[in-house]
C-alpha cells in the first residue's frame, strides 16, 4: 500500500510546526514515514503532551503527607485515607466531542475517567460531573440548541454511569452564553485501594508480553486528541470520524475482567487507551518503564477490515486497555478475558531498546525512541497579556430593584436552580453508600469496603474567573472547601479541570496563567495537594473564548459518621446563626447578572486566613455535636443560601430572621451581596448560646440572625422587612429547569 | 438458609444485595451466569443493574443465559425468587411472571427515593410486612413502566398477585406519584404460586439508616421468617 | 443472505417515545404530523442460504428480538 | 400521508446493540449469523399531501430525528 509523501502541506495539516518537525528529524535521525508523523502529531497535540500548559501546570503543590502516588506520575494521584486504603481520582473534560454529539460525547468522557482510575488498580465507587453550557431559558434556535446539548449530555453522561453501577453523586451545571456552541463536559471519578494494589502504567521486565485487552479497534475518533487541540468551528460538525460511540457494558466487564486480574500477581503494567490509544499507550509505558515495547498491529483484535497501521494506531476506540503481564503468567490473562467474553490478544513485547517498535505482519511500520516521544514534546511559553482588572461596582448605576421578585428570579435561574432534572436522571444510590445524596452542598459516601466516610465537591464560579482569574480561582478552591466543611468534612486533595480558550491569544493565555496560579495558592492554604486533572484549551465558539473556567474537584474526610452534616434546616424552633459578615461586595454577583444582566464589578476578595478560620470553627462545632444544618452562602448571597436551607431538605420549613446591617446599606445588596466566608447554620436553640461562646474563643464573627419555623421565609434588615411563601420559593426554585426543558413558561410572581 | 446472588454480565447491584444477605447472617453465594445448575438455594436473587448491556430490551438477552435454564427449573420446584428491578425485568421476559416493563412515560431514567404500598403481604418476601404499610425505598430505572393486557391485570388483581404499588407519603396510589407511568401504579407482582416475586424499587439498597431508610430490610427479613430462619442483624 | 426485521410496539401498548418525537416534530413546526411511532429496525446478514432459515428467523423474531406481549415484528429476507 | 423512517448508525460507527444483539443470535444457535445492526424504525401519520412535504421531512430527519454524525438516515413515503 502506497502512503502519502511527507511534504510540509501534510506536516502543517498534522498540526506540526516546522520547529516540531526539526525536532522530529533530530529524534529519529531520518525523515520520520507517514505512519510515524501520525504519531508525532498526536503525541505533541495539546491534548496529549499539554505543550502549552505543561510549564504552568508546575506551579501546582504535588506534595503532601497523604501523597502516595503524585499527580503525573500515572494516570492519577494515589492519596492515603488511613488503615491502609487510598483513594485515587481525577476530572477530565470531553468538551470538544460532546459539542458534535452531546450523548456520546459526554458518555465516552465518563468511560475514559473510569479508565483512569481503574487502570490504577482501584475499584471505581462514585462519579461527579461539572456541566456548562448556554442559555436554556426562552425562545429560538440557539435555546433550543443549547437544550439540545444539555438534555443530550446529562442523558449521556446517566447512560454510562448507570450502566457501569457507579452511582453519580455530585456535580454542578451552570448557563452562561459565553459557552453557547462550546458546552464544557467534565467528569470526575473517584476509586478505591489498598496501598499494596498501586498498579503502574509502566512496561517492566524485559521479555514480558505485551496484551491488548477489551474492544475492538476500528476506526473511531481518528485522532480525537488533535481534534480536541484546535477551535471549534462549524466545520468541526464534519469532523465525523472524531466522534466516538461508547459501549458501557463492555467497560463494566473489562472493569471486572482488569480488576480480577489486577488481584492475581501476574500484572507487571497497565495502562487504559484513552487519547491516541494505542500510540499512547505504548510509548508511554515503554518511557515510564525506562524500556522499549514492540508490537505487532497484525495481532490487534479490529472490528474493520483494511485498517491501515496509520488507522490502527491513531484509532480511539473505547474500552480497551494495554497490560504488560509477568512471563509465564499468560495462561491467567487468557482465563479471565475468556470467563468475561472480552477480545484479548498478545501483540508484542516489552525488550530493552528503548524503542517504540510497531510492526504489521512483521514489517516494520514506525520505529521510535519511546522516551523523546512521550517525554520530549515541544514546551511552550506563551505570550501572555493582562486585561486590565474590573473597575469597582458603581452602586449609584444599579437601580435597586424589587427584593421580593429578585428572590424568586435569583431561585428559578437555572444556574441556581435545583439540578433534581439532572441527578434524577442518574443512578447515585448504586454500591449502597450515598449518605448524602445530591442536593446538599457535597456529596457524602460511605466506602464500605474501607469504612471510611467521604466528601466531595466540583465548584467553580467562572463568572468571576472572566473578571479576576486569579481571586475567581482563589476563591474556586476556598468553596470547595467550604463546601466540604459545610458537610463536616475535613479536605485531602484536590482535581483540576482547566478550561480555556486559545492559548496563542495572550488574553487566554494570561488568564490560564492567573487561574493556575490562583489555584495553587489555594491549594497551599488548605494543604490540598493536586492529584491530577485535565487541561482544555481551545474552547472558542464562533463567538469567542468561554469564560475561563478552572474546574475544582474537591475530596475530604469525614471521620465518623455523627459527623455528616447537610445544608436544609431541621427542625422548628432551631436557632439560626450566621458565621461570617453580612457582607457587601456586590460586585460579580449572580445578583448583578441575573436581575441586571451585568457581568461586571470587583470580584469579592478572598482572604484564606479568614476563611479556615471559619471552616475551623465549624468543623469544632460539628465534631461537638452542636450543628444541625450549614450551608454557605455562594451565588445569590445571603438570601438565596437561607432560602436553600428552607426548602432543600426533603420537607421544607421557614425561617424568620433580622440582619443587623448598616443602616445605610441598600437592601438589596445586603440579601445578596457574595462576601465570601459566609456559613449558615441552624442549631438547638438551647445550644445558641454555647456556639457563639465557642466562636468568640476562636476569633470568628458570628450572630445569632434567627430562628427556624413557619410557612414563609422572613427576612428583615435596617428597618425593612420581606417575607415570601415557602411553597412559591420552592415551586420555583424547584421545577426550574424541568419548565425549560419541556418549553414551559416560567413560573408567575407571587403577588405580595 | 442458603442464597445464590446470580451474576449476569452487566449485574452491578450484585455486591450490594450480597452485603445485605451476608449481614443478615445468610449463607450467599455468587452464581456466575454461564452455570447451568442453580441447586441447593432456599432464594435465588436476580439483582439490578444492565445484563447483557440491557440491549434490544432490558431482560431479552439474559433470560436466555445458561443460568435461567435452571432457574426456571428451580422456580417450578417452589425454590424463592426475588428479581429486583432488572432481576423483575428478566422474570417477565422468561415467562416467569406475566406482563412487561418499558420506558417510563417520562423517557428519563429515574433515581429517587419514593413510597410503595404493601397489597399483600401474603407472600414469602412480605410476610413481615402489615397490607397496606407504606414503604420507603429508591427506585433506579428507566424501563420499569408495567404494562399488561385487560385480562393479565384482572387475574393478577384477583389472586392478589399485587405485591407493591406506588403511593404518595399517605398510602394512597395516585397517578401523580406513578414515577412511571406503571398501569394501576404496579411497582412488584408475584406469580400465581407466590414463590417468584419481582419488584422495581430496591430494598437492597433502603437497609440501612446511614443511607436513607431501613424499610427495604422488610422483604430480606420476611424470606429469613418464611424458611424459619433467625435473622443475624 | 439478508434480512430486515421491524419491530413496532403493538397498537394497544402506549408508546412514550413516539408521543415524545410527534411532540418535538410539531414544535419543529410540522403540525399536520398527527401520530408518531417508534421502533427497531434491525439488519441481519446470514452466511449460507440455509433452506431453514427463514423458519428459524421467525422463531428468533419470536423469542428474542421481540416480546410477543408489547410488540408486533416484520420479517423480510432478502436473497 | 404515511412516512417511514428508518435511522441506522453508519457503517463505520461502534454498534454495541447490534453486537450484543449478534452474540446473543449466535449463542442462540444461528451460527450463521455474521452481523446485526440494530437502528430506528419510526412510522409517521400526516394529515394532507403538502406539496412540501418531502422537503420538510428530510429537514426533520436530519436535524431531529437522526444525527448525521454517527447515523445514516432513509424515509420513505407513501402517498
Ligand atoms: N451535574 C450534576 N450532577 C449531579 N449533581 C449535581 C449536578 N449539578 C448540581 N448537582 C448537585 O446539586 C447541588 C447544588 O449544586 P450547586 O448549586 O452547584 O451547589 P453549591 O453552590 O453548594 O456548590 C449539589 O448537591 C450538587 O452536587
Ligand atoms: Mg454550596
Amino acid at each position: 500500500m502506497s502512503t502519502p509523501a511527507i511534504t510540509p502541506e501534510l506536516i502543517a495539516k498534522h498540526g506540526i510546526l516546522p520547529d516540531e518537525y526539526e525536532r522530529i528529524l533530530r529524534i529519529l535521525g531520518r525523515e520520520p514515514n507517514y505512519t510515524e508523523l501520525g504519531i508525532f502529531s498526536v503525541m505533541w497535540s495539546e491534548h496529549c503532551s499539554y505543550k502549552n500548559s505543561r510549564k504552568e501546570l508546575r506551579k501546582f503543590p504535588t506534595d503532601g503527607p497523604t501523597v502516595l502516588v503524585k499527580a503525573g506520575e500515572e494516570n492519577a494521584g494515589v492519596i492515603d485515607i488511613g488503615d491502609g486504603w487510598s483513594i485515587a481520582f481525577k476530572m477530565e473534560s470531553h468538551n470538544h466531542p460532546s459539542a458534535i454529539e452531546p450523548f456520546q460525547g459526554a458518555a465516552t468522557g465518563v468511560g475514559g475517567i473510569i479508565r483512569d482510575i481503574f487502570t490504577m488498580g482501584a475499584r471505581p465507587v462514585f462519579s461527579m460531573n461539572s456541566l456548562r453550557f448556554g442559555s436554556i431559558h426562552g425562545e429560538g434556535e440557539r435555546v433550543e440548541a443549547n437544550r439540545r446539548l444539555f438534555a443530550g449530555v446529562v442523558a449521556g453522561i446517566a447512560h454510562y454511569g448507570n450502566c457501569i453501577g457507579i452511582p453519580t453523586i455530585g456535580g454542578e451545571v451552570y448557563f452562561d452564553d459565553s459557552y453557547e456552541g462550546n458546552p464544557l463536559v467534565n467528569v470526575f471519578c473517584l476509586g478505591v485501594l489498598k496501598h499494596e494494589q498501586i498498579a503502574r502504567g509502566a512496561a517492566r521486565g524485559i521479555g514480558n508480553p505485551v496484551f491488548y485487552v477489551g474492544a475492538e479497534t476500528g476506526r473511531d475518533g481518528l485522532a480525537g486528541a488533535a481534534f480536541a487541540s484546535r477551535d471549534l468551528t462549524d466545520e468541526s460538525k464534519l469532523d465525523r470520524p472524531a466522534v466516538q460511540v461508547g459501549d458501557p457494558f463492555r467497560e463494566k466487564l473489562l472493569l471486572e475482567a482488569c480488576l480480577e486480574l489486577l488481584a492475581t500477581d501476574a500484572v507487571a503494567g497497565i495502562q487504559d487507551m484513552g487519547a491516541a490509544g494505542l500510540t499512547c499507550s505504548t510509548c508511554e509505558t515503554a518511557s515510564r518503564g525506562g524500556t522499549g515495547v514492540e508490537i505487532d498491529l497484525a495481532l490487534v483484535p479490529k472490528r474493520e477490515t483494511g485498517m491501515t497501521p496509520y488507522e490502527i494506531l491513531l484509532s480511539e476506540s473505547q474500552e480497551r486497555m494495554l497490560i504488560i503481564v509477568k512471563k509465564g503468567q499468560e495462561a491467567c490473562v487468557r482465563e479471565i478475558f475468556e470467563k468475561w467474553d472480552l477480545p484479548y490478544a498478545e501483540v508484542g513485547v516489552v525488550n530493552d531498546d528503548g524503542m517504540m517498535r510497531v510492526r504489521n505482519q512483521g514489517e516494520i511500520a514506525a520505529e521510535i525512541p519511546a522516551r523523546p516521544l512521550a517525554e520530549d514534546g515541544p514546551l511552550y511559553d506563551r505570550e501572555a497579556q493582562a486585561k486590565p482588572l474590573p473597575e469597582p461596582l458603581d452602586l449609584a448605576t444599579v437601580p435597586e430593584s424589587d427584593c421580593r421578585a429578585a428572590l424568586f428570579q435569583l431561585l428559578a435561574h437555572p444556574s441556581i436552580a435545583s439540578k433534581n432534572w439532572v441527578y434524577r436522571q442518574y443512578d447515585h444510590m448504586v454500591r449502597a453508600g450515598t449518605m448524602v445524596r445530591p442536593g446538599s452542598d457535597a456529596a457524602v459516601f460511605l466506602v464500605r469496603e474501607a469504612n471510611k466516610i467521604l466528601a466531595a465537591t466540583t465548584d467553580c464560579n467562572a463568572l468571576y474567573c472572566s473578571l479576576n482569574p486569579r481571586e475567581g480561582a482563589r476563591i474556586a478552591i476556598a468553596e470547595a472547601a467550604r463546601n466540604l466543611a459545610c458537610s463536616g468534612a475535613v479536605p485531602l486533595a484536590v482535581t483540576d479541570n482547566l478550561n480555556f480558550g486559545n492559548p496563542y491569544k495572550p488574553e487566554n493565555f494570561w488568564q490560564l496563567r492567573e487561574c493556575v496560579e490562583g489555584l495553587a495558592e489555594g491549594c497551599r492554604a488548605f494543604g490540598t495537594p493536586v492529584t491530577g486533572g485535565n487541561v482544555s484549551l481551545y474552547n472558542e465558539s464562533p463567538n469567542g473564548a468561554i469564560d475561563p473556567t478552572p474546574t475544582v474537584g474537591m475530596v475530604g474526610l469525614i471521620a465518623d459518621e455523627c459527623h455528616v452534616t447537610t445544608s436544609y434546616f431541621k427542625q422548628a424552633g432551631d436557632a439560626i446563626l450566621l458565621l461570617g459578615e453580612v457582607g457587601h461586595e456586590l460586585g460579580a454577583s449572580h445578583y448583578l447578572k441575573a436581575v441586571h444582566g451585568r457581568k461586571e464589578g470587583a470580584v469579592p476578595v478572598m482572604d484564606f486566613d479568614r476563611e479556615k478560620a471559619i471552616h475551623g470553627a465549624l468543623l469544632a462545632l460539628i465534631h461537638a455535636g452542636l450543628v444541625k444544618s450549614a450551608h454557605d452562602c455562594s451565588e445569590g448571597g445571603f438570601a438565596v443560601a437561607l432560602a436553600e436551607s428552607c426548602i432543600a431538605g426533603d420537607a421544607q420549613i421557614g425561617a424568620e430572621v433580622e440582619l443587623a446591617a448598616e443602616k445605610s446599606q441598600r437592601l438589596d445588596v445586603t440579601l445578596f451581596n457574595e462576601t465570601q466566608s459566609r456559613i449558615v447554620i441552624s442549631v438547638d436553640t438551647g445550644k445558641a448560646a454555647a456556639v457563639l461562646s465557642l466562636l468568640k474563643e476562636r476569633g470568628v464573627p458570628g450572630q445569632r440572625i434567627g430562628t427556624v419555623g413557619g410557612t414563609e421565609l422572613k427576612i428583615g434588615a435596617a428597618g425593612k422587612r420581606l417575607a415570601w411563601p415557602i411553597a412559591d420559593l420552592h415551586a420555583h426554585w424547584y421545577g426550574s429547569i424541568e419548565r425549560a426543558m419541556t418549553d414551559s413558561p416560567p413560573l408567575a410572581l407571587p403577588v405580595a | 438458609m442458603k442464597a445464590a446472588v446470580i451474576r449476569f454480565p452487566g449485574s452491578n447491584c450484585d455486591q450490594d444485595c450480597h452485603l445485605v444477605l451476608r449481614e443478615l447472617g445468610v449463607d450467599v453465594e455468587y452464581v456466575w451466569h454461564k452455570e447451568e445448575y442453580v441447586a441447593g438455594y432456599d432464594l435465588i436473587v436476580l439483582p439490578g443493574g444492565f445484563s447483557y448491556g440491557d440491549y434490544l430490551r432490558c431482560g431479552a438477552i439474559a433470560r436466555f443465559s445458561p443460568v435461567m435454564k435452571a432457574v426456571v427449573e428451580a422456580a417450578a420446584k417452589g425454590t424463592l425468587i426475588l428479581g429486583i428491578c432488572n432481576g423483575f425485568q428478566i422474570l417477565c421476559e422468561a415467562g416467569l411472571l406475566p406482563g412487561a416493563l418499558i420506558r417510563n412515560r417520562s423517557l428519563h431514567f429515574i433515581c429517587e427515593f419514593l413510597n410503595v404500598r404493601v397489597e399483600s403481604s401474603a407472600t414469602a418476601f412480605t410476610n413481615a410486612a402489615q397490607n397496606g404499610a407504606v414503604l420507603n425505598l429508591p427506585i433506579a430505572h428507566g424501563e420499569g413502566c408495567y404494562v399488561a393486557d385487560e385480562e393479565t391485570l384482572r387475574s393478577l388483581n384477583a389472586n392478589r398477585q399485587v405485591v407493591l404499588r406506588y403511593c404518595n407519603a399517605s398510602g394512597i396510589v395516585d397517578p401523580a406519584t406513578d414515577p412511571n407511568g406503571s398501569v394501576e401504579g404496579i411497582a412488584g407482582i408475584c406469580n400465581l404460586e407466590r414463590n417468584v416475586f419481582g419488584m422495581m424499587p430496591h430494598p437492597e439498597r433502603a437497609c440501612d439508616a446511614r443511607i436513607g431508610s431501613r424499610d427495604g430490610r422488610i422483604f430480606f427479613e420476611s424470606v429469613l421468617a418464611h424458611l424459619g430462619v433467625q435473622s443475624a442483624a | 443472505m439478508k434480512a430486515k426485521v421491524i419491530v413496532m410496539p403493538k397498537q394497544s401498548v402506549l408508546d412514550p417515545q413516539g408521543v415524545a418525537v410527534r411532540d418535538a416534530v410539531q414544535h419543529h413546526g410540522m403540525s399536520a404530523v398527527k401520530s408518531v411511532r417508534v421502533g427497531k429496525f434491525m439488519e441481519i446478514e446470514i452466511d449460507g442460504e440455509a433452506a431453514d432459515a427463514e423458519a428459524r428467523l421467525h422463531e428468533l423474531c419470536r423469542d428474542l428480538l421481540s416480546n410477543p406481549v408489547i410488540e408486533d415484528y416484520e420479517l423480510t429476507l432478502e436473497r
